[in-house]
């Protein structure tokens, strides 16, 4: 008897470059784990299909992986648009998705874990840094055109705007998925750059596009000491296509480097390379959030005493693991879990150097205190609440997971 | 020489010809005739290559050429002016000749000037597209470059089909003077009677799918005329 | 008097440079039957082009029934007036059978809702046998047009010419690729047509020309040669010179 | 012993202020700690003690190597990692031991290093290469210090250089700008900074405009006014010649597909992928190179374009012979099979290289930017232009002025007759699908240099490059260049006011228009062949 | 009268495929609703409607492809539009259940700070309306599309890039935030429809059994469109278009009415399929799905119709099988099953069939026109 876990990563499509990595390492968790003897008693099966970056897919496979192959827990998901469409799925047929990718907030379920970065673990800390450390006054924030870039970009807004940021010191742009000419808009950063005040690229340009955005950086000659930029979709995953010789100094904020030195990073990286088979693979940040999803799901499993989903995200809450970077992660009510933020420059190696990091870990924000109409939303998933959309100022769990 | 026997054709389960014989040989002219739809341009695409034979041998110079691909034909010598004349339509006239020269060696690639001296229209628009051409223009143009590749048998399909008075009967003293000057074996696939009887040296006529009547050139015009001529009626 | 069914006054047509007609005027009458002759490239089917409304020239008039512009339409509305022809280069629908090529031609409601609610009747039925026996190819009616050869092809476009009973029948070569004697019958075809309808024959063979005994028209390098009975013009020295040869 | 003058007088004067006053060590001691801001303090003030020993810091710091040892507060320069970690001690320049993760790196951000080359910038001013003087010059520009003002002074006393003179005089004014200097004296500033190009006038003369003098605000507002109307005009320049380079990337996405797709009729859906094989041909030379002879980088790209095209061209050949081969008659069924080899390849390469993006380099000559006037043109972009129409220029030639390209062209139109001509077409359509194929090929080595190389790269082309054949006119390879072109220079000229995205709806909208209007695309092949 | 338009309309292979169809949506309900244990899963049902949807939509790219000789690469933009306004309706229909529980905007408008109903979004709170929209507003823009298209006389590629152009540049303004449909999440999280909640086996029991009556009803009435005179007309156009005009036939009103009602039948289609599989967002609009659809038809038949249901249905079903059982080398399979009944299957895969019963009396198959 083996209890059954499920891989939802795009293998093939245009998100099978992020993707595959996360099945590969989730391969790599369920075999180790199995080596310590597996999970009450029995050892763990890995389901793995291919949802092929295609979003409705993702719902089917999902049902597939739930209902035909019985899965206990599914570890899957990259773009929003994909989770979206899964939610429904999970909720009805009652299962569990962790979710480890950054992404824009606003959204707690149920039967959801999201051990990925919201706004606040990423996006804001960032911010803080460029206008504390670094004396930012103007805003270029340059993202692709999908939900994650837009909703951080307004939560940057406001945010900014809070901060004393004028209207004229911020310009937001969009770009197609997998934009590649970038000769424009890396020329208007120079322009807006050159205006006397210290300036900063925030960039949520998605997977692809960001190859062609740092050559053309580079090549235009866009030195991180004059404007730097960070991303929030650029890890050493996405470095690894490039020469980042031209690059050094500028930023990206994250959970985790590979360049972290601790012993656990260290034994993750090993093993890693052990298992992929070659020292070229790099590890990033999502991979992390699958290492400590899945730690804490075998934790809860065996506090719980079953893979039963209800029993499973009732023991959830609280479950804490260490993380990659030295800490000690845990699982939030709102299903969101503490992190550390780090801020890191790209080395010519490939690499992110850290050059600063909060003090402590911070818990993901699931309804951003930035924006109107979430301000007033918490989720807490423990009894009696037990609800993803709590209206603190009218007092009610609003929408549909009440029954 | 070339040499038919027995030849047999089909398209899907319709037979087109059914045992054909003839032959063609150098310095001859040899027609064919017959009414719409009995086999004429069958047995020519039999000849070269354009359509397999389910029987029969295709004889060229004395080797079997009915398996060869109608490339390999062209290369021994088999020229093919078809109906409908198939001119390269967005390959200027020039052009048009010039594929010609593919089956020829190098030092014989180039045009040669009877070709213009039969056809001058052709000489006037060597740069226009053959696809612009008028019908008779184009009929023009694919002889004329059939004439390029030097063929040693020529193979016509209603040459004379939408071409002025004037110069079908050039084409017709072109033909003569292919015949005789370059030793041509030319096999003419032809409607227009008066024409045919001028210009055959062998005649045979063709009806659902078989040769029923043969004979030299003179025939046609002899006690045997009205035999023919009921052939060619319905 | 006869009244002029087709007028072109002055038409001309240039392609890149080159002058295909060049200020053309002919009149046709009502029931007219009207040989056109001339050398390879005179314009006869480009003439032809631009009365359907293929081609449209670059000046001059093209009056029909003295009063439409026929310049201004395009084929299906010159079709609908009444005009129909048949092309130098057979063109026949290849995947329907020669049947329903004849089908498909017979005048009758054209537009998309006649189509779809159109049911075969009686009267139709043995116009198209009538038609497929004129034409020989009764016995071929279920096979695809594409199995046709040549000249039978030939043959079903005249079939569909007839069936659209048009006013005006232009008829580009008709007897290419004809045996002798159906070429004959081919003549004697189009004039029993004439005098009801108006047809206009383009044709290089000369035996053909006069088996229709009709006014004929001389077209050399877009323009009018010479008009007159088929002795007259072949008479004439510029005649023989640009098109019948010695 | 100027140096030495020029330090002491700077330390004399960083004397007066109390915070700054402090003894070497203790400097020393506070480097580690603190936020950026109160190290860059810090790193000013090490840097005007004058001491010696500042520079070995200094650099190390910047550099990102400097460490501090907890156990005893030394601090060392550490580089490498893991088993290859080694350490220098920096005052000493002794070589010591270090444990991993026994140190604690040094952090430094943009804005420290900025300040720790400024920093340096002075102890480099009178350096006696010219070319560290003349970046030192320009870094006090570009940080202007009222402090640096009597090192500049001094440095421009004893340049010879007329270059440096300049840019001292240029780091002069802007200085002089930032200190509380009479105002005629930064009146004069500015008109000296006016000189420089406009980009520099407006980010060194913005902050003025809302100085609190009147006349200063004015003549700051002029500068920038007129160096913005240089910029405007210049735009355009710039948008066209943004345009012709994203032209030449269309060009070069397309001009494989106007062969087999425009000449031959076949609807090749992995055109795309023939693409991606180039690329991934160039990555493996690159590799190879990196390996076995590093010094041969420069050429790779060079090496890596004939095995693109005999690679991408040998896979043509293939497809043609294997699968398009059987299917001329039925051209739309060649959409289904190429797609499935596009599926394929797509995998094939996945499977083998992993799904990640490789790196492929530029070589130095594909590297950087020259300035034209206030145009920016960069080498890649430059080059990637020069190589496609090189290859449209080689293309057109083949066919239209060789006998092969003759036959291709008869063979596509009408093979049966090409056949009886004694024209190969076997050969032909081999010859001509694996010269559509190796182009794609070659295209592929170029766009190694600027996009991804990764299983998707093709699939990202594939709709464009159609979108180019077809609007040019399918057959016609000079309507692919002109399409290619105009799209790319109208699509440059709308993104700065539409945005991205709008810019490319509104490119997709006008070809949908355009194509109402011409039917048969920008170059149509017209004539009564086609419209039969 | 009725028998003869019975035999016009159901010949052998309509007639098994039919027979199929129904014992399909008779097995499966009855297997997942009223045996013991549950034989089938209802996401095999769900699957299974899905299926349907596709079919649908191919059948009606093979009405103007495999007819008409339209090759339309932008056919998925139709089928989006369809699944757009079903899913706004079904926006709608949540109601005060999103996250946001406001009554009169969808979460994304609420979390965008709109705060009215767009006048593109009124009216779809009703449900007739929605469907009604599902057709109208796809039959509308193929309507004008191709209005402006076929007059102008674009064909061939020329007609089909500027279809691919069309769903390209709808992707692209879909994506669109500013547009108000979402934006790249699209629309999802819906809840019922109709009253009946999305999640029960018995609503989605009955989507399945809708989109094949949906199905059986666009086969059906696409055979007998060409079956009749218009049909013959239609593929004159597809073989000799200019020649046609010479006999009348006004060539852009019989391509508008054929692309528009095609249009529709993909509308219906999406409509369909949106609340069957919980999402509909811009990626449908994507020019690879339009491609997909071609796919479908070339590989069951084109101009078959019951051919280009059938390919619709085994791609799909390919798709799910192998990535599901070879998620790393699916492709391989998929790409080798194009290639191999392209080469070995040239009548399709309905065809295959046909020819290997060899019962069936060989029908011709229509020419291929000469140059796309
Ligand atoms: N689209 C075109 N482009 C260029 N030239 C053309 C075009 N159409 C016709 N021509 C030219 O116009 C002239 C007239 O052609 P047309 O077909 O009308 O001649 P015709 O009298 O019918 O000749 P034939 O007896 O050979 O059929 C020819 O020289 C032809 O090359
Ligand atoms: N591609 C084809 N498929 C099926 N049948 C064909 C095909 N081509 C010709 N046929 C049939 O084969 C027979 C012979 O045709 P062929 O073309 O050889 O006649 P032909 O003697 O050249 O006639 P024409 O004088 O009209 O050119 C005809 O009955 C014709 O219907
Ligand atoms: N959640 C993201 N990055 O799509
Ligand atoms: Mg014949
Ligand atoms: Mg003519």
């Amino acid at each position: 008897e083996t209890i059954k876990v499920g891989i939802l990563h795009s293998l093939s499509g245009t998100m099978a470059i992020s993707e595959t990595t996360l099945k590969d390492v989730m391969l790599m968790l369920i075999e180790e784990q199995n080596a310590k003897g597996g999970v009450l008693g029995m050892q763990l099966e890995a389901v793995v299909v291919d949802p092929a970056s295609d979003w409705p897919m993702f719902a089917e496979k999902a049902r597939e992986l739930i209902e035909v192959n019985e899965v206990a827990a599914v570890f899957g998901c990259w773009t929003s648009v994909s989770r979206k469409s899964v939610l429904p799925v999970f909720e009805e047929l009652n299962s569990i998705l962790f979710y480890p990718v950054q992404y824009e907030g606003q959204e707690s379920q149920r039967n959801v874990f999201y051990t990925g970065a919201a706004p606040n673990q990423q996006a804001i800390p960032a911010v803080d840094y460029l206008m504390n450390e670094e004396g930012v006054e103007r805003w270029y924030l340059a993202g692709t055109d999908y939900v994650y870039p837009r909703t951080t970009n307004q939560i940057l807004e406001a945010y900014l705007k809070a901060n004393g940021v004028a209207d004229e010191d911020i310009i937001i742009n969009y770009t197609p998925f997998g934009h590649s000419d970038w000769q424009t808009i890396v020329s208007e950063i120079n322009s807006f750059g050159s205006a006397g005040k210290k300036t900063a690229v925030v960039s949520t340009i998605n997977g692809d596009a960001n190859v062609p955005f740092y050559i053309e950086l580079g090549n235009q000659g866009i030195s991180a000491e004059d404007i730097p930029v960070v991303a929030f979709s650029v890890g050493e995953e996405e470095l690894a296509g490039l020469d980042t010789g031209p690059l050094v100094g500028h930023l990206a904020a994250w959970n985790y480097f590979m360049s972290i030195d601790t012993p656990e990073n260290e034994e993750f990286i090993t093993a890693w390379h052990e298992f992929i088979g070659t020292e070229d693979r790099v590890t990033n940040d999502p991979m992390e959030a699958h290492y400590i999803g899945f730690n804490m799901w075998v934790k809860a499993v065996e506090a719980a005493g079953t893979t039963d989903p209800d029993a499973v995200i009732d023991a959830m809450v609280g479950v804490a693991v260490p993380n990659l970077t030295g800490g000690l992660s845990s699982m939030g009510a709102n299903h969101h879990i503490t992190k550390p933020v780090f801020v890191g420059e790209i080395q010519a190696d490939g690499q992110f150097d850290v050059v600063w990091e909060t003090p402590g870990l911070v818990l993901g924000d699931e309804w951003s205190d930035h924006l109107p109409e979430s301000a007033d939303l918490i989720a807490d998933w423990r009894a009696p609440l037990s609800c993803g959309n709590f209206n603190v100022a009218t007092g009610s769990c609003g929408g549909s997971e009440i029954q | 020489m070339l040499e038919i026997t027995d030849v047999t054709l089909q398209y899907g389960a319709a037979r087109a010809l059914r045992g054909v014989s003839c032959t063609a040989e150098p310095g001859q002219v040899t027609t064919v005739l017959g009414r719409n739809g009995v086999g004429k341009t069958s047995l020519l695409r039999a000849i070269v290559g354009r359509h397999g034979i389910s029987g029969g041998a295709i004889r060229w110079e004395g080797a079997d050429i009915a398996r060869l691909s109608p490339v390999l034909r062209a290369q021994r010598g088999i020229g093919y002016v078809p109906q409908g004349r198939e001119v390269f339509p967005l390959l200027t006239v020039r052009e048009n000749l010039e594929t010609g020269f593919a089956a020829l060696p190098r030092g014989q690639r180039r045009i040669p000037d009877e070709v213009f001296e039969l056809f001058p229209v052709l000489g006037q628009m060597m740069n226009r597209r053959g696809g612009d051409l008028s019908g008779g223009q184009q009929q023009q143009l694919a002889i004329g470059r059939a004439m390029v590749m030097r063929p040693r048998l020529l193979v016509l399909d209603e040459p004379t089909e939408g071409i002025q008075p004037s110069i079908i009967k050039d084409i017709g003293r072109a033909i003569t003077w292919l015949r005789s000057e370059a030793g041509m074996a030319i096999l003419l696939v032809e409607q227009y009677f008066d024409f045919a009887r001028d210009l055959a040296d062998r005649f045979c006529v063709m009806d659902r799918g078989e040769v029923v009547m043969s004979g030299t050139g003179p025939e046609m015009s002899g006690p045997r005329e009205p035999e023919l001529r009921r052939w060619l009626t319905v | 008097m006869s009244r002029p069914q087709l007028l072109l006054d002055g038409v001309s047509r240039t392609f890149d440079g080159f002058k295909a007609i060049n200020n053309l005027s002919m009149v046709v009458d009502k029931g007219e039957l009207r040989a056109v002759i001339g050398p390879n490239g005179a314009g006869k089917t480009t003439m032809m082009d631009i009365i359907t409304g293929k081609t449209r020239p670059d000046s001059g008039k093209v009056l029909w029934d003295q009063r439409i512009d026929l310049t201004r339409m395009d084929e299906a509305d010159t079709a609908r007036l009444g005009i129909g022809r048949k092309f130098q280069k057979p063109t026949v629908f290849e995947s329907h059978t020669v049947e329903d090529n004849l089908r498909l031609a017979l005048k009758g409601g054209r537009s998309v809702w006649a189509t779809l609610f159109h049911r075969r009747t009686g009267p139709e039925n043995r116009r198209i046998a009538e038609l497929l026996d004129l034409i020989r190819l009764t016995e071929a009616r279920h096979r695809p047009a594409a199995d046709l050869s040549h000249g039978q092809k030939q043959w079903l476009e005249i079939g569909m010419l007839l069936a659209q009973d048009p006013e005006l029948l232009l008829v580009d070569e008709p007897a290419a690729g004809m045996t002798d004697a159906e070429t004959m019958w081919t003549a004697e075809l189009l004039k029993s047509i004439a005098g009801d309808r108006s047809v206009i024959v383009v044709e290089h063979d000369m035996e053909f020309v006069r088996e229709l005994d009709c006014r004929v028209t001389v077209l050399h390098q877009g323009s009018v040669l010479a008009e007159g009975s088929l002795a007259h013009v072949s008479a004439m020295p510029e005649v023989v010179e640009v098109y019948l040869g010695r | 012993m100027f140096l030495r003058a020029l330090i002491a007088a700077i330390g004399l004067w960083l004397a007066a202020l109390p915070a700054v006053a402090q003894g070497f060590d203790d400097l020393l001691a506070r480097l580690p700690q603190g936020s950026f801001n109160d190290r860059a303090a810090v790193v000013s003030a090490l840097a005007a003690t004058g001491d010696p020993r500042a520079e070995a810091v200094l650099d190390a710091l910047a550099a990102g190597e400097l460490h501090m040892r907890p156990s005893d507060g030394a601090l060392l320069r550490v580089t490498g990692r893991g088993s290859n970690l080694r350490g220098v001690d920096v005052l000493s320049g002794e070589a010591v031991e270090v444990a991993p993760r026994s140190t604690e790196p040094v952090r430094v951000n943009n804005s420290l290093r900025r300040t720790v080359r400024a920093a340096m910038g002075v102890l480099t001013l009178r350096d006696p290469n010219p070319a560290r003087r003349l970046s030192a010059a320009e870094a006090a520009f570009r940080a202007p210090d009222p402090e640096q003002l009597p090192a500049i002074d001094l440095a421009l006393e004893a340049e010879e250089d007329a270059r440096i003179r300049a840019a001292l005089t240029q780091a002069r004014a802007a200085t002089i700008l930032r200190s509380d200097a009479p105002l005629a004296e930064r009146l004069e500033a500015v008109e000296t900074i006016r000189a420089r190009a406009p980009r520099v006038v407006i980010s060194a003369l913005s902050p003025y405009r809302a100085a609190a003098e009147p006349e200063l605000a004015e003549a700051a507002g002029d500068a920038v006014a007129a160096a913005e109307r240089t910029l405007r005009l210049w735009s355009q320049a710039q948008n066209v010649w943004f345009g012709l380079s994203l032209g030449s990337v269309l060009l070069l996405a397309a001009v494989g597909l106007a062969i087999t797709f425009g000449v031959m009729g076949v609807i090749n859906m992995a055109h795309g992928e023939l693409v991606m094989l180039g690329a991934y041909t160039t990555f493996v030379v690159q590799n190879a190179i990196r390996v076995n002879a590093p010094h041969l980088f420069d050429w790779s790209l060079l090496i890596a374009a004939p095995l693109a095209f005999g690679v991408a061209g040998l896979v043509g050949v293939a497809i043609e012979r294997g699968i398009v081969r059987h299917l001329y008659g039925r051209p739309l069924e060649t959409l289904l099979a190429t797609w499935g080899v596009s599926l394929i390849l797509q995998q094939a390469v996945r499977s083998i290289f992993g799904p990640n993006n490789r790196e492929v380099g530029n070589p130095s000559w594909m590297s950087g930017a020259f300035e034209l006037g206030q145009l920016m043109i960069t080498w890649n972009r430059l080059w990637i232009l020069v190589f496609s129409l090189a290859i449209f220029a080689i293309l057109l030639f083949v066919m239209r002025r060789t006998a092969i390209g003759l036959q291709m062209r008869a063979v596509t139109q009408n093979r049966a007759m090409a056949a009886s001509m004694g024209i190969r077409t076997g050969w032909v359509d081999a010859m001509t699908f694996g010269l559509g194929a190796g182009i794609a090929g070659l295209a592929g080595v170029a766009l190694s240099q600027i996009d991804n190389v990764s299983p998707n790269l093709g699939q990202n082309y594939i709709v464009d490059s159609f979108m180019v054949v077809v609007f040019g006119g399918a057959g016609n390879i000079w309507g692919t260049l002109a399409a290619a072109f105009s799209l790319g220079v109208a699509n440059k000229f709308l993104e700065p006011y539409a945005g991205a995205v709008l810019a490319k709806i509104l490119i997709l909208v006008a070809i949908i228009l355009f194509i109402q209007k011409r039917p048969r695309g920008l170059f149509a092949v017209r004539g009564r062949a086609v419209d039969a | 009268m009725t028998r003869l338009i019975a035999t016009r309309l159901i010949d052998r292979r309509m007639g098994i495929f039919l027979i199929g169809l129904f014992i399909i949506t008779v097995a499966l309900p009855i297997g997942n609703l009223w045996i013991e244990g549950r034989p089938v899963p209802s996401y095999a049902v769900s699957l299974m409607g899905k299926y349907l949807c596709y079919a649908l939509l191919a059948v009606a790219l093979d009405l103007v492809w495999g007819y008409c000789g339209i090759l339309s690469l932008g056919h998925g933009a139709f089928f989006a539009l369809g699944g757009y306004a079903m899913g706004m309706h079904l926006m709608r229909e949540i109601g005060t259940r999103g996250v946001y529980a406001n009554a009169n905007l969808p979460d994304f408008m609420v979390f965008l700070g709109w705060q009215e109903l767009p006048w593109f979004w009124w009216g779809f709170d009703m449900f007739w309306f929605a469907a009604l929209m599902a057709m109208l507003v796809p039959g509308f823009l193929a309507f004008v599309f191709g209005w402006f298209a076929f007059r102008s006389r674009v064909t061939g590629v020329y007609l089909s890039i500027i279809t691919q152009a069309l769903t390209y540049a709808l992707m692209l303004a879909f994506f669109r935030n500013e547009m108000g449909f979402g934006g790249n999440n699209g629309l999802t999280d819906f809840k019922d429809i109709l009253g009946f909640p999305l999640q029960s086996d018995r609503t989605r029991v009955g989507l399945m059994v809708a989109s094949a009556v949906a199905l059986a009803g666009g086969l059906l009435l696409a055979r007998w469109i060409t079956t009749s005179r218009l049909g013959q007309v239609l593929v004159c156009v597809r073989d000799a278009e200019s020649r046609t005009r010479f006999l009348g036939y006004r060539v852009e009103h019989y391509k508008l009415f054929i692309f528009t009602l095609s249009a529709m039948m993909a509308g219906v289609a999406g409509a369909l399929y949106t609340p069957q599989v919980g999402i509909i967002n811009p990626g449908e609009f994507s020019p690879a799905n339009s491609i997909e659809i071609v796919i479908w038809v070339a590989l069951g038949g084109r101009g078959t119709l019951v051919g280009a249901a059938l390919g619709a249905i085994l791609v799909a079903l390919a798709k799910t099988y192998f990535t599901g059982w070879m998620p790393e080398y699916w492709l391989f399979a998929l790409g080798a099953l194009f290639i191999f009944v392209t080469i070995a299957l040239p009548k399709g895969v309905l065809g295959a069939i046909e020819g290997g019963l060899g019962r069936l009396r060989p029908r011709r198959r229509p020419t291929e026109e000469v140059r796309a």
